[in-house]
């Protein structure tokens, strides 16, 4: 689908631990309601892109989202500006209910409300992952993978995104559960939903990307238009 | 984790691709460096540990000689004294990462023992100090019993009520001489002068500073110390691999509490009494930093810290009113800038040296590996085999 | 009866002591997984330092705790700032269980010794907030000052409860306490958090030792024990559970001056230790003890 | 594709619990050297494991698949003994191993990986796996003093490095290698010691294409002169290098039997969501 105005821009990120530069001046810019995959093997910086942009790792370079330009090493601001990371291996508070998991998806427009009240504002995202109802009470940590994966994923619709960064969401996934977190993400390109996705796998990229970029040692290579 | 590939992802992929070309990359990467490991295999006979024992002895007492008997040498044996403490702490805190907060605890089991044992019994010093370490590893066994089930954080907090109520009870009891505490603990060998007797004493308590060291060192470069490392690490990959955690805990325990006992009777002996301060929170504050400052995980840097703070805190007045504030400074310093301590930061200046040694090894070594490597491809476990 | 009901006081008083600063570590390290070994030297200074302010600088009362509620919560501010910002916002120093103990431990090493140069070695004891001979009710008699420690403790218990019980951002800082990055992704801001925390509790401790030094009065030295109680009644309640650490306190308490009242005086608190070290050995799990904290 | 007694066959009368689980038919060539029967484990109600029965061979290599929370890491930690079992028995050698430690059941011959890498940080990779060949685990720790087994259990552990193709890497600490070098590292890690079985859950998980051939290739060849058991959701590694395949659902044994059945299976079908699409 043909990308309207820019959403995401990145300009020129670059990410160093120490000696060592993970990301190398990363440019690109997605359009939105545009879905990019970039591709690429591990190691090569692609987790770093995505957690700089989220503002979660200290950067050099500009990140703007919609315009307005995010500043560096604050994810507050980022999630303010409708920017959301699904991480890498999920990070859900292993000792709270898979409800509070999901509740606190919307603090950034809840904090100042009772859990109740929070909530009932978020509840709606169950619908997109019927098998977490059943589980909501449940401890998050005592989830399997998949369910995991599904409450994150819920966690983040909790946000209200307007851009969705997702770092390798099928990742240790069964091909049917991955395929069910696929045809979600299929369902999320066709809204104007903007999603910058992170996938080792580029079969499963090819699935929703409108656009692929394959990153090696840090640096982005030459975009190049997908079959999709 | 994934993002330092970049550094060596070109050796591990050419290895991986030509599977068991291992030879081939080996010598071919510039950063990956067999001739290390293989020398490691190479010299069967560990001499660090016994190096270590007699050159603590030696100098410790050509040192102590040195000061004949002044009060800087009876400064010196106290510090000797915490070091055997710190020693066995390094294998227990650092080494095996067993947060455990009882050493001033057996450190008073050692004195008080000492003590009990000579002025009421009427031991000499040498059977004192046997039938102490005896004592202390049957409490050690009774409680580290207890102890060691709990997992790491409830093990510091039971340990770390342990000092409070010992405290107590030594303060409570007359036997024990209670705030006074027990006068009159005799030398580990007395001379014709107080300055000779101060030398000979110092001298043992050196030999047995320098019997600690050797110990700890020979035990965590050995492969119970890798196994060690390995639970330390993370237990659960710990018993995967076929450690016992409850005997490994138990023993380290153990060690570290007979050590401590032992840096008590060297205290006792060297100022001649023992009072309830050996057994105080402080007391257990002040063994922390020896430990902590240093780096927790360098005996080297135990005993020297134990040896060095005991000097400041007695030596200038300053120092020993203001003790609270320095050390705490310290300690947040240390935390925050250096967790390994100073020793850490030393062996970061001296690693650089030890991969040029590593590298001008690795020739040599990388023929080793052809006329080894060239099976290894072939059934995992084979390999093994062959290389026993 | 009458020596059991004054017991009973006297216990429940004490109790106050132990669940309050228990409560106060337990909030603490449910939202960082450090335990607070400095709260007992807060509530130093806030006893020693609303005495000074009051008794020989001549403030007026309210205003003597005012300031010194404000140098404590500065000073913990400056802690956090200085310490705990680089530890663990930064990732720099030292982690696991190590950190658990050793960052607080340091600052309370540094207020010991400040209080000890700023006010020497004797003992003080702030005026009491409450003055007046011991409520007696027939022939049960309590002191003012014990009415108000729990009192405060109850209070202080109940409003933490609540806070994480029925808030989002109670919620919000359990989170922090479980995952740092899985907060920050949503936007929580665990240092801010932290801090916020920190302080409060700070201040917190602070409030109580002025409560409570009229009872027993403080020396600089008075810190390590009472952050020792706290520890104890903190572990009562899994480290994590304000509330609970109230209610044990006050068990405790009671326990504590019954076995003192009816058995000895001397040993009492031995057996409490070794009451807290059972539980920690047996039945680690039901202190949520099991694993380390991250 | 006969089924397996809820109850070890010398254990009789034992009232079998409903569900009977399918397996390899053991020969008297290839005897069972791993085996559970029945096994059962649920953690706040919900049933991860659910009287489960199956039986490894000596030697060969064998897929574990199924979705996620069907239970197969549960059952992998039964088998290990790092979770003990509701109900249900494991066997190790046909000796009756229910009760057994992880650690002895490591010590008699089953090892396992993790899905996360688990690595002492700091350490070469060479102590990493020495620390797993001790000749003498149990040795008491004061018997180092006279005999400290790290040079010859270093030898071993280089070697076994060596066999996966990763022994130039032994000197290096393991925080900087490559995800690759560490599953490998954490494979030599659990061969070292010469297991009967290995119990590999997930091990390409993070892997590419290229370096998942590498780990199957390893894999098959370690699978020669023993039983692995690969957890895998790479259907197509799995079955291209496994010979006999089980599937979990919902914590139940759904299927047991060889490759090509499976492929025309139900369940590969619904692993593979064929029925969505």
């Amino acid at each position: 689908m043909p990308a309207g105005a820019a959403a995401l821009e990145v300009e020129s990120v670059s990410v160093s631990y120490g000696k060592l530069v993970a990301v190398e001046s990363v440019t690109l810019s997605v359009g939105v309601g545009e879905c990019v995959a970039v591709i690429g093997p591990n190691g090569h910086g692609k987790s770093s892109l995505v957690t700089a942009v989220a503002g979660l790792v200290r950067r050099g370079g500009t990140v703007r989202a919609f315009g307005e330009t995010l500043p560096v090493g604050s994810p507050r601001a980022a999630v303010r500006a409708g920017l959301i990371l699904v991480p890498e291996r999920r990070h859900l508070y292993p000792e709270l209910t898979t409800r509070d998991n999901i509740m606190l998806g919307s603090y950034s427009r809840t904090r100042r409300l009772r859990a109740r009240q929070a909530w009932e504002d978020v509840s709606g995202v169950i619908d997109m992952f019927p098998e977490l109802g059943r589980l909501l009470d449940q401890k998050a940590g005592t989830l399997s993978g998949g369910q995991q994966q599904m409450a994150a994923l819920a966690r983040a619709m909790a946000a209200a995104p307007r851009i969705l960064l997702l770092d390798e969401p099928c990742l240790g996934l069964a091909e049917a559960v991955a395929r069910r977190v696929y045809d979600w993400l299929g369902a999320m390109t066709e809204t104007d939903m903007t999603i910058l996705l992170v996938e080792e796998n580029p079969a499963h990229a090819i699935l929703v990307a409108d656009r692929v970029v394959r990153m090696y040692k840090g640096l982005v290579e030459r975009p190049e238009v997908s079959s999709a | 984790m994934s993002e330092p590939a970049a550094t060596d992802r070109g050796t591990i992929e050419s290895s991986a691709a030509t599977g068991p070309a291992g030879p081939a990359a080996a010598a071919a990467s510039p950063a990956g460096s067999p001739g290390a490991a293989a020398a490691h295999q190479v010299r069967r006979h560990d001499p660090v540990p016994l190096a270590a024992a007699v050159g603590i002895t030696i100098i410790g007492g050509l040192v102590l000689a040195a000061m004949n008997g002044s009060y800087l040498g009876l400064t010196v044996t106290t510090g000797v004294g915490y070091a055997v403490v710190t020693t066995g702490m390094v294998l227990q805190l650092g080494y095996s990462r067993q947060l455990a907060f009882s050493q001033s605890v057996f450190m008073g089991v050692g004195a008080y023992g000492t003590g009990v044992l000579e002025t009421k019994y009427g031991f000499n010093s040498a059977e004192s100090l046997l039938a102490v370490i005896a004592l202390a590893t049957v409490v050690s066994l009774l409680i580290g019993a207890v102890v060691t089930r709990a997992p790491g954080l409830a093990l510091a907090l039971a340990t770390l009520l342990l000092p409070l109520f010992i405290y107590q009870l030594a303060t409570y009891s007359s036997w024990l001489g209670s705030f006074s505490g027990i006068d009159g603990v005799l030398p580990f060998w007395s001379g014709p002068s107080y300055e000779s007797t101060l030398v000979r004493s110092g001298i043992i308590s050196v030999l047995l500073l320098g019997l600690a060291a050797g110990l700890v060192l020979r035990v965590m470069r050995s492969g119970v110390g890798l196994q060690l490392m390995a639970m330390s690490e993370d237990e659960r990959l710990g018993e995967s691999i076929g450690v016992s955690l409850r005997q490994r805990r138990l023993e380290v325990f153990v060690l570290g509490s007979v050590l401590a006992a032992v840096g008590g009777a060297v205290l006792a002996s060297a100022q001649g009494l023992v009072t309830p301060d050996v057994l105080s929170e402080s007391a257990e504050i002040t063994l922390l930093l020896m430990v902590f400052v240093p780096g927790r995980k360098s005996v080297a840097g135990a005993i020297i810290g134990a040896i060095v703070i005991e000097y400041l805190t007695t030596s200038t007045s300053f120092i020993s009113t203001n003790l609270g504030i320095i050390e705490g400074i310290i300690l947040l310093l240390i935390l925050l800038v250096e967790p390994d301590g100073v020793a850490g930061a030393v062996a970061r200046l001296l690693g650089r040296r030890t991969d040029r040694w590593a590298a001008s090894l690795r020739s040599w070594s990388a023929a080793r590996f052809r006329e080894r490597g060239g099976r290894g491809a072939r059934g995992g476990g084979n390999g093994a085999r062959d290389a026993t | 009866m009458s020596e059991f009901l004054n017991l009973l006081a006297a216990g429940l008083t004490s109790g106050g002591i132990y669940g309050i600063f228990g409560a106060c570590l337990a909030v603490w390290f449910r939202v960082c997984n450090v335990l607070n070994l400095a709260v007992g030297d807060f509530a130093m200074l806030g006893a020693i330092g609303t005495a000074r302010l009051v008794q020989t600088d001549h403030l007026p009362f309210l205003a003597g705790i005012v300031v010194d509620l404000a140098a404590v919560g500065l000073i913990a501010w400056l802690f956090d700032r200085l310490v705990l910002h680089f530890a663990f916002d930064r990732g720099a120093g030292a982690h696991g269980i190590v950190g658990v103990f050793f960052y607080t431990f340091g600052l309370s090493l540094i207020l010991e010794g400040a209080a000890r140069a700023v006010f020497g070695t004797d003992v003080y004891g702030a005026p009491a907030i409450w003055s007046g001979p011991a409520l007696a009710i027939a022939d049960f008699h309590v002191q003012r000052a014990g009415v108000l420690v729990i009192a405060l403790a109850i209070v202080s218990g109940l409003v933490l409860w609540a806070y994480l019980r029925f808030t989002v951002s109670g919620r919000a800082a359990s989170a922090c306490g479980e995952s740092v990055l899985g907060s920050r992704i949503v936007g929580i801001d665990s240092a801010l958090f932290r801090r916020r925390i920190f302080i409060v509790t700070a201040v917190l401790a602070a409030l109580f030792g002025i409560v409570e030094s009229p009872i027993t009065g403080f020396t600089y030295l008075s810190g390590p024990t009472v952050s020792l109680i706290g520890v104890v009644a903190a572990g009562f309640a899994a480290f994590r559970r304000p509330g609970r650490a109230v209610v044990a306190g006050l068990v405790i308490g009671v326990a504590e001056a019954m076995l003192g009242g009816y058995v000895s005086t001397t040993y009492n608190d031995v057996l409490l230790y070794a009451a807290l070290f059972g539980i920690i050995i047996l039945r680690p799990e039901v202190l949520g003890l099991g694993a380390e904290p991250a | 594709m006969e089924t397996v007694p809820e109850t070890p066959p010398e254990a009789t009368g034992a009232a079998g619990i409903a569900g009977a689980g399918l397996t390899v038919p053991a020969t008297a060539a290839d005897p069972v050297v791993l085996a559970c029967y029945g096994v059962t484990k649920s953690y706040g109600g919900v049933l991860a494991v659910d009287s489960v029965s199956l039986e490894v061979p000596r030697r060969g290599l064998f897929g574990l698949c199924g979705f996620n929370g069907a239970g197969k890491s549960t059952l992998f930690n039964l088998l290990a003994g790092s979770v003990r079992a509701d109900s249900g028995s494991v066997r190790i050698d046909g000796r009756d191993a229910t009760e057994w430690s992880a650690m002895r059941r490591a010590r008699s011959g089953v090892a396992r990986t993790w899905q996360t890498v688990r690595l002492a940080h700091g350490r070469t990779a060479l102590d990493n796996v020495a620390a797993a060949c001790l000749r003498d685990p149990g040795q008491w720790i004061l018997g180092s003093l006279w005999r400290p087994q790290a040079a010859p259990a270093r030898e071993r552990a280089w070697a076994a490095l060596e066999s996966l193709g990763i022994g130039h890497l032994g000197a290096r600490p393991v925080d900087g290698m490559t995800l690759e070098a560490q599953r490998l590292t954490e494979l030599a890690r659990a061969l070292v010691g010469e297991p009967k079985v290995l119990l590999a859950d997930e091990p390409a998980s993070g892997l590419s294409a290229t370096q998942r051939t590498v780990l199957a290739e390893a894999l098959t060849t370690i699978s020669a002169d023993r039983a692995v058991v690969v957890v895998e959701h790479d259907l197509d590694m799995l079955t291209s290098i496994s010979e006999h395949m089980w599937a979990m659902v919902e914590g139940r044994l759904a299927y047991s039997g060889d490759v090509e059945t499976f492929r025309s299976s139900p369940v590969y079908a619904g692993l593979r969501g064929i029925e969505q699409g």
